[in-house]
């Protein structure tokens, strides 16, 4: 703890650029992954459809990827010789952040699968009655259960800034680029450097809890 | 705003090599040299798809078919430095009296001595493997553990375990004040040599890269200033690598 | 019986809803007229939230068809009723925050602006007992509250058909006549209210028509029922005026507006009785049907009443459309609600 | 797909043996956390205590820590320099599993704790007047919210089974002992042999899979 | 009043019950005795509820004390009264799962083997009317088969203490009367049952004591809650029997069990009046109290009847403990039920 406050204090500034780098790949593909990863997983609470159970098993058991094969599935796509090769993402920011979301995608859908499936079934039914569209019903079920949906976003944000298989493999950890907490806690590992390594760990603790506590007041103070 | 992207191997990143190699090219030359440190076999791979301008590894046999495949072009020796074996301070299987680096492998199998082995078809593994075979061994059983790891994991392994393992050169120098364990106990042998080279992808495999600035990066590594910094280059005292394009 | 050019508000057929492979509602036929309070009675389990819960639109049926206004509904109907028709369900079931936000929720949704919204429901509010109730947290309320909140939030909105599922459950006798009250209001200004009920006293009072639900199927109501006003009362008797007919019945205070006459308690005779049966009326029998073993027999009295008598009976007396007959019954069989 | 399927198929008993020390070390820690996680879970989700909201932005934070942190906090701790290195677990398969543990506690009590929060306020009241001890409410909670607590333990979980930095820093891939799926993707991937990872990373997607149909399918014929 | 030696059920002393800041109840002293029914009424939001989770001890007053058996609850006191008690809440709150499992819960977590708390189940789902329900899933039953499910819930318990928060309010006729013969039965063989209800019907019915809420104080009943039968009926009245007393009342058919006669509708008098009213009791006044502005007057006319008077009037007629007087009232004062 001591040598992290020290390193953030002394104002070292690889430090508070890794670090903004973490927080700004891990905002960036967390809200990406909600956008259609929140009224995917009211859908898929609301309605009944077939092989709903299926899918959200099959989201349940994506959440266990590794997120270095999330990394290799979007490399081999983005890769010069994969099918998106001619954009040349690879090893930039926008690499990192795709792949993130991709990773945070199925947390977000199936978080908030299971967060509204216990939503009163009536629920919808009145919403409906009272002339809510069925737009309406959804935005409107994300607000009554704005706790678990709250709780399925900081998933996703917690899975994408911890993780380090993806900015590894996407973003090359890249100096003064694409580097970020994780991957350098990786670099500083491999070198034996396990003191800065715990160090740069408790700076991103800080940091989740940071945005933990930020979201949790307001969505408190809606 | 160009940007040159270079695979090497985490022995010259980790190292610390590169940060002070790379600079005065990026301020010769306005290129922007983006690292990406990785296994040797990885950052052939991503040579091979056209991922990065110019690869900076040490695998002699992977290099060789990298560019007789066509997809690497003007190949240059850059520099060397050596493994060394290291075990613990104790050294239980006497190796520190051995006669070459086949003999004290031989020494390791024949005291049942634990032996981390990197495992990962990596220069170093590849090397290690050449050793056992010359020292007649199949390396089998509970004393050998095969870690599948990065160099400095895999000293910091031994550390632990106590027990013996193949190292680059750099990667202990730079490493071995926080392996209070270990010790060189086998080290000069020619067998132990470690290349390094610098390959340019081919643009004609993949149009995409940046074929002009890699070529001006492996101009840059094998140029007279820059092979005067890698001489130059010390970490402890102990020079880490030996220049080889320019004598 | 319908004008075809003016379709029924609702009209069913052959409808059958099912749970679970159960068939919980069967309904062959029926339609509901504009502006009518209809009001629903039957045991638990009958199907009453069945039906509106169908009538609204919110389950489809497992085979035949609802319609409104001559439409499909789920289908083309189905905005319509939407748009003209709110379900109060038996549970109240309050979102989240403030007892305004949830009352002002179906105006804001369709397009009221804020201040506008919250002025309706705070009218909406008064009105059912529950002024200031406002900025009250919806998940700190008692039972009744609830129930009263979640009845304002259908006014709110001032439908033109107001589906009821047993408004009335949990709430208080005050209350209760203030909700009677209410249907009254919004049924004299057109407004089509379908409602279920336990309550056999707001049943006969508020219904229009009543409408009997026996394991998901229709029943015949045996009763007649008959609305009116007490004209006056002496210590013997209260005097019941219901359309021509003034009926003997006991002699008790209240603002009674509905007498309920069971059909079996009506004795049917060629010649007035002399019985100690203090009502006694004049009549033409216009319809003759049967009623299981029994004969459902209508009687024009002034007011049509209907009485059940024996195929037996029926014979004896010569009871048979057109034939003229005198209907007895006790003051005491009338009950006053 | 393809090549797992040949992996598996051509009974490459050194696929064989990853995949079941996957799901042996995953399956041990997984029940390891539960066994506290899901009670401690039901607890702060039932109590209302100071520091309630404290604790639970904690635990989500805790969610954000990255694996390799967790494996080097655990590896202080066991090392032989470390407290408890006298006995001997550091690239053990033990120390895999307690890393991995410590990794699943926050998930499965913070997902257990918003899961169950879902629950009517009053449905402890009803069972406690049924006669129910505070341990009885607290198991029947856990019955009635049965499909969140089986999300929570299925998210742990994938979690365990698709990381790779507490699996590596302390079981150190070591083959045909403490090598797991994740680990022999993350070194084929360092190989560059991009196929054989995305194989491996097939493989441990059907055993997800396996495992997250077969606890549905069990909770569902309870 | 009580005998020291032995404690009341239930002794409430100073009990102040807050929300949100807000005193919801009030209840400086109240006290109930074992075996009877008292069944609380009062307007939404009265404190009933609050008053009912407070007696089981599932919340913890504000201020005073609720004692069981004269131990504080919570406190020493609330191991006896999980023992004996059972709250069925107001909105029924079934487990998942099947209606058996829901039923058979309490006796199984009370240590009953699996058969026999099944057994249990059985027998409590026939006794409120849904037999054969033991396999249906808890989420699909209409509301009143809800509540009666939850009623069934507490009844295989067989508790010492019943408390009953508006346990009819979904149910059907049938089944309403069906749960007054169960209240009956276990009150019948000894078990205390505390109710709450909007059935006025079903509470002067039942009650042994009535207890009004008045924005969370117990108020004063203003009515004369008289139980006794029908002797006989004739084409006028129906002759109440209640102790020596024999009321007209006015000529209903029905199994009415209780006659209420409110107070302000009895008029006091030295002399017999020479009125219209058909009712006229000769008795003593035993007690004066004031009630507001006006008098609450105790009369003995072998039954008690309660009268309102102003203070104005008593003093005229002279009203004073021992005093003989005539109590007047109309035969259609007296409310059947
Ligand atoms: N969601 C459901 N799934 C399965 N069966 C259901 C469901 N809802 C209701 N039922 C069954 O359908 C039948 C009709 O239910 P419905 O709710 O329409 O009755 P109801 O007349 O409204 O009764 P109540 O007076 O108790 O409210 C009942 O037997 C009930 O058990
Ligand atoms: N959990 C709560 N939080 C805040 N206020 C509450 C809560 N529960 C009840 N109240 C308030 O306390 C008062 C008394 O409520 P209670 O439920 O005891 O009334 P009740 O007599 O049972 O009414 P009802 O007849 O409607 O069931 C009401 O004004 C209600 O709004
Ligand atoms: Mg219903
Ligand atoms: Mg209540």
């Amino acid at each position: 703890m001591g040598r992290a406050f020290e390193l953030l204090v002394s104002g070292d500034r690889e430090v508070w650029f890794i670090t903004w780098t973490s927080l700004r790949f891990s905002m960036s593909s967390a809200l990406i992954a909600c956008i259609p990863g929140i009224p995917l997983g009211v859908l898929i609470a609301l309605r009944r459809f077939r092989g709903r159970r299926v899918l959200l098993a099959v989201l349940t058991s994506l959440m266990a990827l590794p997120t270095v094969v999330v990394g290799l599935i979007v490399y081999s796509l983005i890769s010069r010789a994969g099918p998106l090769g001619s954009f040349g993402i690879l090893f930039t920011p926008r690499a990192v952040i795709l792949g993130q979301a991709i990773l945070a995608l199925p947390i977000v859908v199936s978080m908030t699968a299971s967060g509204l499936s216990s939503l009163d079934p009536l629920f919808p039914e009145v919403l409906t009655t009272l002339g809510a569209s069925k737009r309406e019903v959804l935005w409107m079920s994300v607000r009554q259960s704005r706790g678990a949906v709250l709780s399925a976003s900081l998933a996703s944000f917690g899975r994408v800034i911890g993780e380090v298989g993806v900015a590894m493999m996407l973003g090359g950890n890249i100096r003064w680029y694409t580097r970020t907490i994780t991957t350098a806690i990786a670099l500083e590992t491999s070198k034996g450097e396990f003191e800065l390594g715990l160090a740069l760990g408790m700076v991103l603790l800080v940091m989740a809890l940071g945005v933990n506590a930020a979201l949790h007041w307001m969505v408190r103070h809606e | 705003n160009v940007r040159l992207r270079l695979a090497t191997t985490t022995s010259t990143q980790d190292s610390g090599l590169l940060p002070i190699l790379n600079p005065p090219f990026e301020k010769l030359t306005g290129i922007t040299v983006d690292v990406i440190a990785v296994g040797s076999g990885k950052a052939i791979k991503l040579g091979e798809n056209g991922d990065v301008d110019v690869v900076l590894v040490h695998d002699r046999k992977a290099e060789d078919k990298f560019v007789s495949q066509g997809y690497g072009v003007n190949r240059r020796d850059v520099m060397h430095n050596d493994f060394v074996v290291v075990g613990p301070s104790e050294d239980p299987a006497r190796v520190a009296a051995s006669t070459s680096a086949a003999d004290a492998f031989a020494r390791i199998a024949a005291a049942g001595a634990g032996f981390v082995s990197r495992g990962d078809a990596s220069g170093t593994n590849t090397k290690e493997l050449d050793l056992w075979a010359a020292a007649q061994v199949k390396p089998k059983g509970a004393w050998y553990k095969e870690a599948g790891q990065g160099m400095g994991e895999v000293l910091v392994m031994s550390n632990d375990l106590k027990a013996y393992t193949l190292a680059d050169r750099g990667t202990w120098i730079a490493m071995k004040d926080k392996l209070p364990g270990l010790r060189i106990l086998s080290e000069g042998d020619a067998a132990l040599f470690n290349p390094y080279g610098v390959i340019a992808v081919n643009p004609q495999k993949h149009p995409e890269v940046n074929y002009m600035a890699a070529l001006q990066y492996v101009a840059w590594v094998t140029s007279v200033q820059g092979q005067k910094i890698i001489r130059e280059y010390t970490m402890g005292g102990q020079q880490l690598f030996t220049p080889d394009a320019v004598k | 019986m319908s004008s075809p050019s003016a379709p029924r508000l609702f009209e069913i057929r052959g409808l059958r809803a099912r749970f679970d492979g159960r068939t919980v509602l069967s309904v062959d036929s029926l339609a509901i007229k504009e502006g009518e309070v209809t009001v629903m009675v039957g045991e638990n389990g009958s199907g009453k939230t069945t039906l509106l819960r169908l009538l609204n639109g919110l389950i489809t049926p497992a085979e035949g068809s609802v319609k409104f206004r001559g439409k499909p509904v789920p289908g083309e109907g189905l905005v319509a009723v939407r748009n003209e028709s709110v379900l109060v369900h038996q549970s109240p079931l309050l979102f989240r925050g403030t007892v305004g936000l949830n009352v002002a929720y179906g105006p804001r949704i369709r397009g009221m602006r804020r201040a506008e919204a919250a002025a309706r429901a705070s009218a909406a509010l008064r009105r059912v007992g529950l002024p200031g109730f406002e900025r009250r947290r919806a998940s700190a309320l008692s039972g009744g509250e609830e129930q009263r909140v979640s009845l304002a939030r259908a006014l709110a909105l001032t439908p033109r058909v107001l589906l009821l599922d047993e408004p009335t459950s949990n709430v208080d006798e005050q209350s209760r006549r203030e909700i009677e009250t209410i249907i009254r209001e919004v049924s004299a200004s057109g407004t089509t209210v379908i409602m279920s009920t336990h309550n056999m006293e707001l049943a006969y009072r508020l219904c229009g028509r009543l409408l009997r639900l026996d394991a998901g199927v229709p029943a015949e109501v045996e009763e007649n029922i008959l609305k009116g006003r007490i004209e006056r009362i002496d210590e013997q008797f209260a005097y019941f005026r219901t359309g021509d007919a003034l009926l003997r019945c006991p002699a008790r205070q209240g603002d009674f507006v509905v007498a309920v006459l069971p059909c079996d308690e009506l004795i049917l005779s060629r010649q007035p009785l002399d019985s100690s049966a203090r009502n006694q009326l004049n009549g033409i029998v216009t319809e003759l049907r049967p009623a299981g073993s029994l004969l459902t027999t209508v009687i024009d009295c002034g007011i049509p009443l209907k009485a059940l008598i024996t195929r037996e009976a029926a014979a004896e007396i010569g009871v048979a459309p057109g034939a003229a007959c005198v209907v007895t019954f006790k003051a005491s069989a009338v009950r006053l609600h």
